[in-house]
């Protein structure tokens, strides 16, 4: 049993799954389960690959940090492909090696394999998007993810010329050890950190997401919105934790990025009047937070945003999608009073919102009120002023969209979302309600995650 | 106006980024690199698990990695699970290729604005079989020259590119192809499996590596690389199949 | 429930079964809102006025409560407020969308109320503020307007994150999130300005004063016909309880204005309480919608309590205490008042409606007790409480807060016997025949007991002030002297008080007048088509009384600035938007070469300069 | 030495103007040609910096497999234009 | 020289993405962004004096100075990546002008 098996099985059961098309969608199905099992039977630690030991050969860490990330990637997975598999089984064996690919990314501890594992995960989403039946926008996005990736690897390629070596633990090693100037570093990781900010929706490399996520179905819009947000999240945070050290200017622009990504986000989710721009516009700002927690060191708050804010977007999203496929249209008017019959769907929705704007009862708040505290306890005053601003615009366009939603205009919207969906949406919504109320499992987090610097050694 | 500008701001960027990489003094100067410095010393001296001393070729045996091309040791042996993703990025491309192109219903080959005549065909089905040999002898030679899987898959598809080109009504079975496509990438992750149960690690090389230098050498190296090799061009091949059928949309 | 913690987790569960008992049937479910209000209030009061109530016992972990005299105040009277319009509840809930969702965050609301109040922990704090913020917000849309739900929820929300900023400061200054211990560490800590600012921001927000009452009548206005008086007389104090705190125990500047003997904030907050005064009162005068001025009078009397709360002196806190009560029963009084009208006709527009005295004589009498007590007449509670902040007024010599409350007393005469005489007296519509009837008997008991209570708290505030007494000395200031020179009095700065004998003055006049108007009645019915006035003649039955354009004069000085504050948000949502357009268009809008060059710009941006 | 210097900054440069020319020309078959050159020009720099393993690779793939893509995709799109 | 020609190379690929709005055009830049950035990584393995990492009965001992074939390996899965890359790319291009008529993206803006 090892963790690497995370990794293998999708990919060989994406192999296999392309000789029968009937098999495909009950192995996309049987595989994240398997997944799920696996993650809680293999060793914790570091994997080593081909017999080489790190840093010669390629070598997976599976930690807390990545647990926590599998696990959440695992279960949406299955959950989105449940919902999906009707209508896009011939997308099962991509979104099988869309699966190996994001487990790929998380579990990771070596520079280049996670070039690769990013160009697999970003080829399977260019696929993906390609259901939206958008080619130009998806065209868009393939463009921008080369050129990420391209920018990634430049920046991975001078610091291997620099330092000799592509396992993050022993290149942060090398790097403290060298006494670089802050300066020397700039270019490699501001190109690694573009290259990434591609795919974190970061604000100015990511003009794809009007496209991709404006025009997303049930398939596409989960599997974005939550699956690939959260792992790039966390690819991000292991960089911005192992490896990328930013200081002067690069840190001042760093944070300036992401900061303008929340507070514009938000603006521009303001000023949008269709509930998919809405929802992803409020997502880009989000994965702002996310990152400006990993920027700040507050890497336990981080994965746990990102988690809950998957979960969130994952209901928003296929609610919001599902009613435009049925409508057809997803102009917030045209919906208005789509939860009268489905008071379920609306709650889930609602609790979900309310969870994302940071409410009390639900998740979103004890998570807003752990990272506020640790900024402040760090004294960041700007970004806990920019955060609050920024939550309040969002929470006014989110109540402003619930409110429509829950109470009819003139015209009666009927949406019907299926028994499996609203289960399914439900239990979404109800995690997000326990964890809202009952912190005891984010208490135990606490050591352990802070724990996972020190755990990634090389012993 | 605007492409002068573009111009001068990308141009700007590149002296700044050559500026940036002279002033690093980290950064080693063209061709004044250290090796020793790097992890790839040790991939050079086939000792990253204990010193293995001199690697002669066609005497030393049984070394960690048993490729006399060093570029193929690291290709599959040192940094396979690379390969292994690199694989699987061609295959979801092909995936990609033939969902997008791939049209429900009758397909049809495009019509080519020439028609060949018959020297160029039988040329063509001549030089067929030539390329494809290249295309296998590069395989499988992989680990001891230049080329490998890719450039030798590659090599047969271009052979059968070769074929598509000389004949108007040429398709090959891509059910065929899908097939060869599952089944070698299925065994190169078995392969990875059978290192991790018969050895200890995932793709380890669980094979005798022979000496360094012999066609039968290298362990599952060589095994490895004609998967990798029919896997590309198979691939490869629909992918290039898709791109010369189209469906019938009207 | 002596456990407060298991009393709030009591009516937390109430709310479930309501919501179940109202899919059920609507009534029961109402009838169980009632009955678990009614229990909440019981509980509350038969403890809490012996010292009874338990903070003890930990039943949810990590939060943590503690009772003062203060809390308990403000608990008792929104408590009380929620017990009172719960009766409302069987006679409106078919009108809504959600009846059971409806019964149901009414509850939780109450709940979050009885979290609020008790709380010791800031952060507590907080999650049962923003716990109330969106459990009542549901229930505004059920009304007239959705959009009253947004602007509700904007204000609020900005109120309570301006409060949480300043939380995480005072955290941040005394390492811990205890609510006296992080106020008894910031004096001296140089960042009491911008807490003080923070959390005034909140309470001027939640009360909806000066620069952010745009949200009062909107949502007053707009909100279902029960939940208007709980918005009003109950919600709107969260504001004044979080600026108390601000105005009384933060003290941000050194710096005091030696004429007046009172720190520049608080001079501050006193002028901008003043001006919630004036603009109360000017957009009252010239509102239509009954419920809109009702809201707007809410406003200025949010003014009245934070220039009291801002003298620093145990005078204007009495004033102030027992204006939160008088304006608490008072505001009720009148929005159920207007509940009931609305109910029965279908509409709070005055300019629709008119002598409804003859149909509903008792809701009459509810209102008129209600507006006496908000103009601060005598015999009612509001004059005490008016009194009481002339008096420090008047002695802090502060010249335009005095102008400012003066006109706002004045003013208040002007607005509220508008809809007095629009709704009740005057001319009967006709369009109403046969269909109104007076209110019905569950509806009259908790008019009446508020009516009572209205006349009661002006003519024996003793024991009332007393109880605010005991908050004022918490605070650490000196009580208020009650019943000194004789029982039923009380002392100001420029004299002493007797209520009981100015109403019983009063309540000769009454009778006086009642025996004229009843007994020597010479006066006789004419129909409205019975006139030969200035030989016109009238030939159908117009609207005749002077409801609408009543003051047009005086509204014809200002009308042209009544939007300002309106457009200046509405701007400001606009801008918002603006950025987000321009930010569409500078990071959105085209394809790769948008982000590239953006890209391209930051590197040279980073590499310039850094060899 | 020299001579390997010499030759590099004529590849170099030959490199640069004809990616400026692949770049800038408006036919697209041009480009597409381009493109093949730039990539076989790449393949002589790959030899002269000993990688004779991405020179093969380069050799196929770049400069033979992409360039039959492009051309094919022109081809396919040209037949539909002249279709219409 | 020849890596600064890289590097030159990679931002030409970028001043291509940055004015050109067709399709094919943007495609064969990200080929010239990538052929730069393949030959700027094999040139950082480059040992002056070196040899081709292959052992041969000529060289055959590991005292020889070869050229580093870390980046060698990295280029040959970066040129499969770029392959793959542009092959879906193309055929995006493909779909395009099915659905739209054109390779003009600002043609495509026009008719969506």
């Amino acid at each position: 049993m090892s963790a690497v098996l995370l990794i293998a099985i999708p990919l060989l059961v994406a192999f296999v799954s392309i000789l029968s098309k009937k098999l495909a969608p009950w192995l996309l199905l049987a595989t994240p389960i398997a997944n799920l099992v696996l993650l809680f039977l293999v060793p914790t630690g570091i994997v080593v690959i081909g017999g080489f030991q790190p840093p010669f050969g390629i070598s997976l860490l599976l930690d807390t940090y990545s647990f926590i990330a599998l696990f959440a990637v695992n279960a949406l997975v299955f959950v989105i492909g449940l919902l999906n598999v009707k209508e896009y089984h011939q997308f099962s064996s991509i979104l099988l090696v869309a699966l190996a690919g994001l487990n790929g990314l998380i579990l990771t501890n070596d520079l280049f394999n996670l070039f690769v594992f990013l160009e697999i995960a970003g080829i399977a989403a260019y696929l993906i998007a390609a259901s939206n039946k958008k080619p130009a926008s998806v065209f868009h996005y393939l463009v921008l993810g080369a050129v990420g990736s391209s920018f990634y690897l430049f920046g991975l390629i001078i610091l291997y010329a620099m330092f000799g070596t592509l396992n993050m633990v022993d290149m942060i090693e090398k790097i403290n050890a060298a006494t670089v100037s802050a300066s020397a570093l700039i270019l490699p990781f501001f190109l690694m950190f573009v290259g990434l900010g591609v795919e974190a929706k970061l604000l100015p490399f990511n003009s794809w997401v009007k496209g991709v996520l404006g025009s997303s179905n049930t398939m596409s819009g989960p599997m974005f919105a939550s699956v690939y947000a959260v792992t790039v999240s966390f690819v991000f945070g292991r960089l911005l934790n192992n490896l990328f050290a930013f200081q002067g200017n690069l840190l001042v622009v760093v944070v300036a990025i992401l900061l303008l990504g929340i507070a514009l986000g938000e603006a521009m989710a303001f000023s949008s009047k269709k509930a998919r721009e809405i929802l992803l516009y409020s997502s880009i700002a989000q994965a702002s937070v996310v990152i400006l927690l990993f920027v700040n060191g507050l890497v336990l708050w981080g994965a746990l945003l990102a988690v809950a804010n998957a979960v969130s977007k994952f209901v928003l999203f296929y609610v919001v999608t599902k009613a435009q496929k049925e409508v057809g249209c997803d102009d917030l008017d045209s919906l208005q009073g789509m939860f009268q019959g489905n008071y379920v769907v609306g709650v889930a929705f609602s609790v979900a919102a309310l969870s994302v704007i940071g409410i009390p009862l639900f998740a979103g708040f004890v998570l807003k009120l752990g990272y506020l505290t640790e900024l402040a306890a760090n004294a960041n005053w700007l970004a806990i002023a920019v955060i609050l601003v920024a939550s309040l615009v969002e929470g006014i366009y989110y109540v402003r969209m619930l409110v429509k939603l829950w109470y009819p205009g003139e015209k009666e919207v009927k949406v019907s979302f299926g028994n499996v969906a609203t289960v399914v949406i439900a239990l979404a919504a109800a995690l997000l309600l326990v964890f809202g109320v009952y912190r005891g499992p984010i208490d135990n987090l606490d050591n352990t995650i802070d724990s996972v610097s020190e755990v990634i050694d090389l012993g | 106006m605007k492409k002068l500008f573009a111009f001068v701001l990308t141009i700007g960027l590149g002296v700044l980024m050559i500026f940036s990489l002279r002033a690093n003094t980290l950064f080693p100067e063209f061709g004044d690199v250290s090796i020793a410095d790097r992890i790839s010393a040790l991939f050079l001296d086939k000792s990253v698990n204990g010193d293995n001393g001199d690697v002669v070729f066609g005497q030393t045996t049984d070394a960690e990695d048993g490729a006399a091309n060093l570029v193929t040791s690291i290709v599959v042996d040192y940094r396979s699970f690379d390969t292994l993703g690199e694989v699987t990025v061609l295959f979801i491309s092909s995936l990609g290729v033939a969902l997008l192109l791939g049209v429900a219903g009758k397909q049809k080959r495009l019509a080519l604005n020439f028609k060949p005549n018959f020297m160029l065909r039988v040329g063509s089905r001549a030089l067929f079989g030539i390329i494809l040999m290249t295309g296998v002898y590069v395989i499988l030679h992989g680990h001891l020259t230049p080329g490998g899987g890719f450039p030798g898959g590659a090599m047969i598809a271009s052979s059968i590119l070769l074929l598509y080109l000389a004949d108007d009504e040429f398709r090959t079975k891509v059910k065929g192809f899908k097939v060869l496509e599952s089944v070698a990438g299925s065994l190169y992750v078995i392969v990875g499996l059978l290192g991790l149960v018969l050895a200890t690690y995932f793709l380890q090389n669980f094979l005798p590596t022979g000496t360094v230098g012999d066609l039968f050498s290298a362990g599952v190296l060589p095994i490895v690389y004609v998967l990798i090799g029919l896997k590309v061009g198979s691939e490869i091949s629909g992918i290039i199949d898709h791109f010369l059928t189209e469906g019938d949309l009207a | 429930m002596a456990n407060l913690e298991l009393l709030l987790l009591i009516v937390l569960g109430t709310g479930l079964v309501a919501y179940l008992l109202t899919k059920v049937n609507q009534f029961l479910g109402s009838v169980f809102t009632i009955a678990a209000t009614t229990f909440a209030f019981v509980s509350l009061a038969a403890y809490g006025f012996n010292g009874g109530l338990d903070t003890t016992v930990q039943w949810i972990p990590w939060l943590s409560f503690s009772v003062t005299n203060l809390g308990f105040f403000f608990a008792i009277i929104i408590v009380f407020v929620y017990l009172m319009v719960s009766f409302f509840h069987p006679y409106f809930l078919d009108h809504y969308k959600y009846p059971s969702v409806y019964n149901m965050l009414f509850l939780w609301s109450l709940a979050g109320v009885l979290g609020t109040f008790f709380t010791e922990n800031t952060i507590q704090l907080f999650f049962f503020f923003e716990f109330i913020v969106w459990t009542s917000m549901f229930l505004i849309p059920m009304g007239k307007s959705k959009k009253a739900a947004v602007s509700y929820y904007g204000f609020s929300a900005a109120g309570s994150f301006a409060m949480l900023f300043g939380i995480l400061v005072m955290a941040n200054v005394s390492g811990s999130y205890g609510l006296s211990t992080g106020l008894a560490a910031l004096t001296g800590s140089g960042k009491e300005a911008l807490v003080f600012v923070l959390f005034l921001i909140a309470g001027f927000a939640k009360l909806g004063a000066f620069p952010f009452h745009i949200w009062l009548p909107e949502a007053h206005g707009n909100a279902p016909h029960p939940f208007s008086p709980v918005l009003s007389g109950a919600l709107v104090k969260l504001g004044a309880f979080v600026a108390v705190f601000a105005l009384i125990r933060i003290a941000p500047f050194s710096v005091t204005i030696d004429a007046i003997a009172l720190p520049v904030a608080q001079w501050i907050v006193a002028i901008l309480g003043s001006l919630s005064i004036v603009f109360g009162t000017l957009m009252a005068i010239r509102e239509d919608d009954a419920k809109k001025l009702l809201a707007y009078s809410s406003m200025s009397h949010g003014g009245y309590i934070l220039v009291a709360f801002s003298l620093l002196d145990s005078v204007a806190f009495a004033g102030g205490f027992y204006h939160i009560l008088a304006h608490a029963l008072a505001s009720a009084g009148a929005f159920m008042a207007i509940a009931a009208v609305a109910r029965q006709t279908g509409t709070t527009k005055m300019s629709e409606l008119g002598g409804l005295i003859h149909k509903m004589p008792v809701t009459y009498i509810v209102y008129l007790v209600a507006i006496i007590s908000m103009a601060g007449i005598p015999p009612m509670g509001g004059f005490i409480s008016k009194w009481l902040i002339f008096q420090a007024v008047l002695n802090k010599g502060m010249v335009l807060v005095t102008i400012a409350v003066f006109f706002g007393s004045i003013g208040s005469f002007l607005y509220v016997f508008r809809p007095l005489a629009a709704l009740f007296l005057g001319q009967w519509i006709t369009k109403y025949d046969g269909q109104v009837k007076e209110a019905p008997l569950l509806m009259m008991i908790p008019m009446l007991i508020i009516t009572a209570l209205n006349v009661y708290t002006g003519v024996f505030p003793d024991w009332l002030l007393g109880v605010t007494n005991g908050v004022i000395t918490d605070l650490g200031y000196p009580a208020l002297q009650v019943a000194v020179a004789a029982p039923f009095t009380l002392n100001g700065y420029y004299g002493t008080l007797a209520p009981a004998i100015i109403s019983l003055v009063f309540a000769v006049g009454v009778v006086v007048a009642a025996i004229i108007f009843f007994v020597l009645k010479k006066s006789r019915k004419v129909t409205l088509m019975d006139t030969y006035t200035a030989a016109n003649f009238v030939h159908n039955e117009e609207l005749l009384h002077y409801t609408k354009d009543f003051y047009a004069p005086l509204e014809r000085l200002y009308e042209k600035y009544t939007t300002k504050m309106r457009d200046f948000y509405n701007a400001l949502a606009y801008k918002v938007k603006e950025v987000g357009q321009l930010a569409k268009y500078l990071f959105m809008s085209k394809f790769a070469e948008v982000a590239l060059f953006w890209t391209i710009l930051i590197l040279i941006f980073l590499l310039w300069g850094e060899f | 030495m020299m001579l390997l210097d010499i030759v590099s900054i004529v590849i170099g440069a030959l490199l640069l103007i004809i990616a400026f020319v692949a770049i800038q020309s408006k036919d697209l078959i041009k480009s597409v040609l381009f493109l093949s050159g730039l990539s076989m020009l790449a393949v002589v720099s790959f030899v002269l910096l000993k990688a004779p393993d991405v020179a093969l690779t380069e050799a196929v793939i770049g400069s033979g497999l992409v360039t039959a893509l492009f051309i094919f995709t022109l081809l396919s799109v040209k037949k539909e234009g002249s279709k219409k | 020289m020849i890596q600064y020609a890289a590097i030159l190379l990679f931002v030409l690929g970028l001043y291509g993405l940055l004015t050109n709005r067709n399709v094919i055009k943007i495609i064969v830049s990200l080929n010239v962004l990538e052929i730069g950035l393949n030959i700027f990584i094999i040139s950082i393995g480059y040992v002056s004096g070196g040899i081709a990492p292959i052992l041969t009965s000529v060289n055959n001992t590991s005292a020889l100075l070869f050229v580093d074939p870390l980046p060698q390996a990295l280029v040959l899965t970066a040129i499969v990546i770029g392959v793959g890359t542009t092959a879906l790319g193309l055929a995006f291009a493909k779909s395009i002008y099915a659905k739209y008529g054109t390779f003009d993206l600002d043609e495509v803006e026009e008719l969506k």
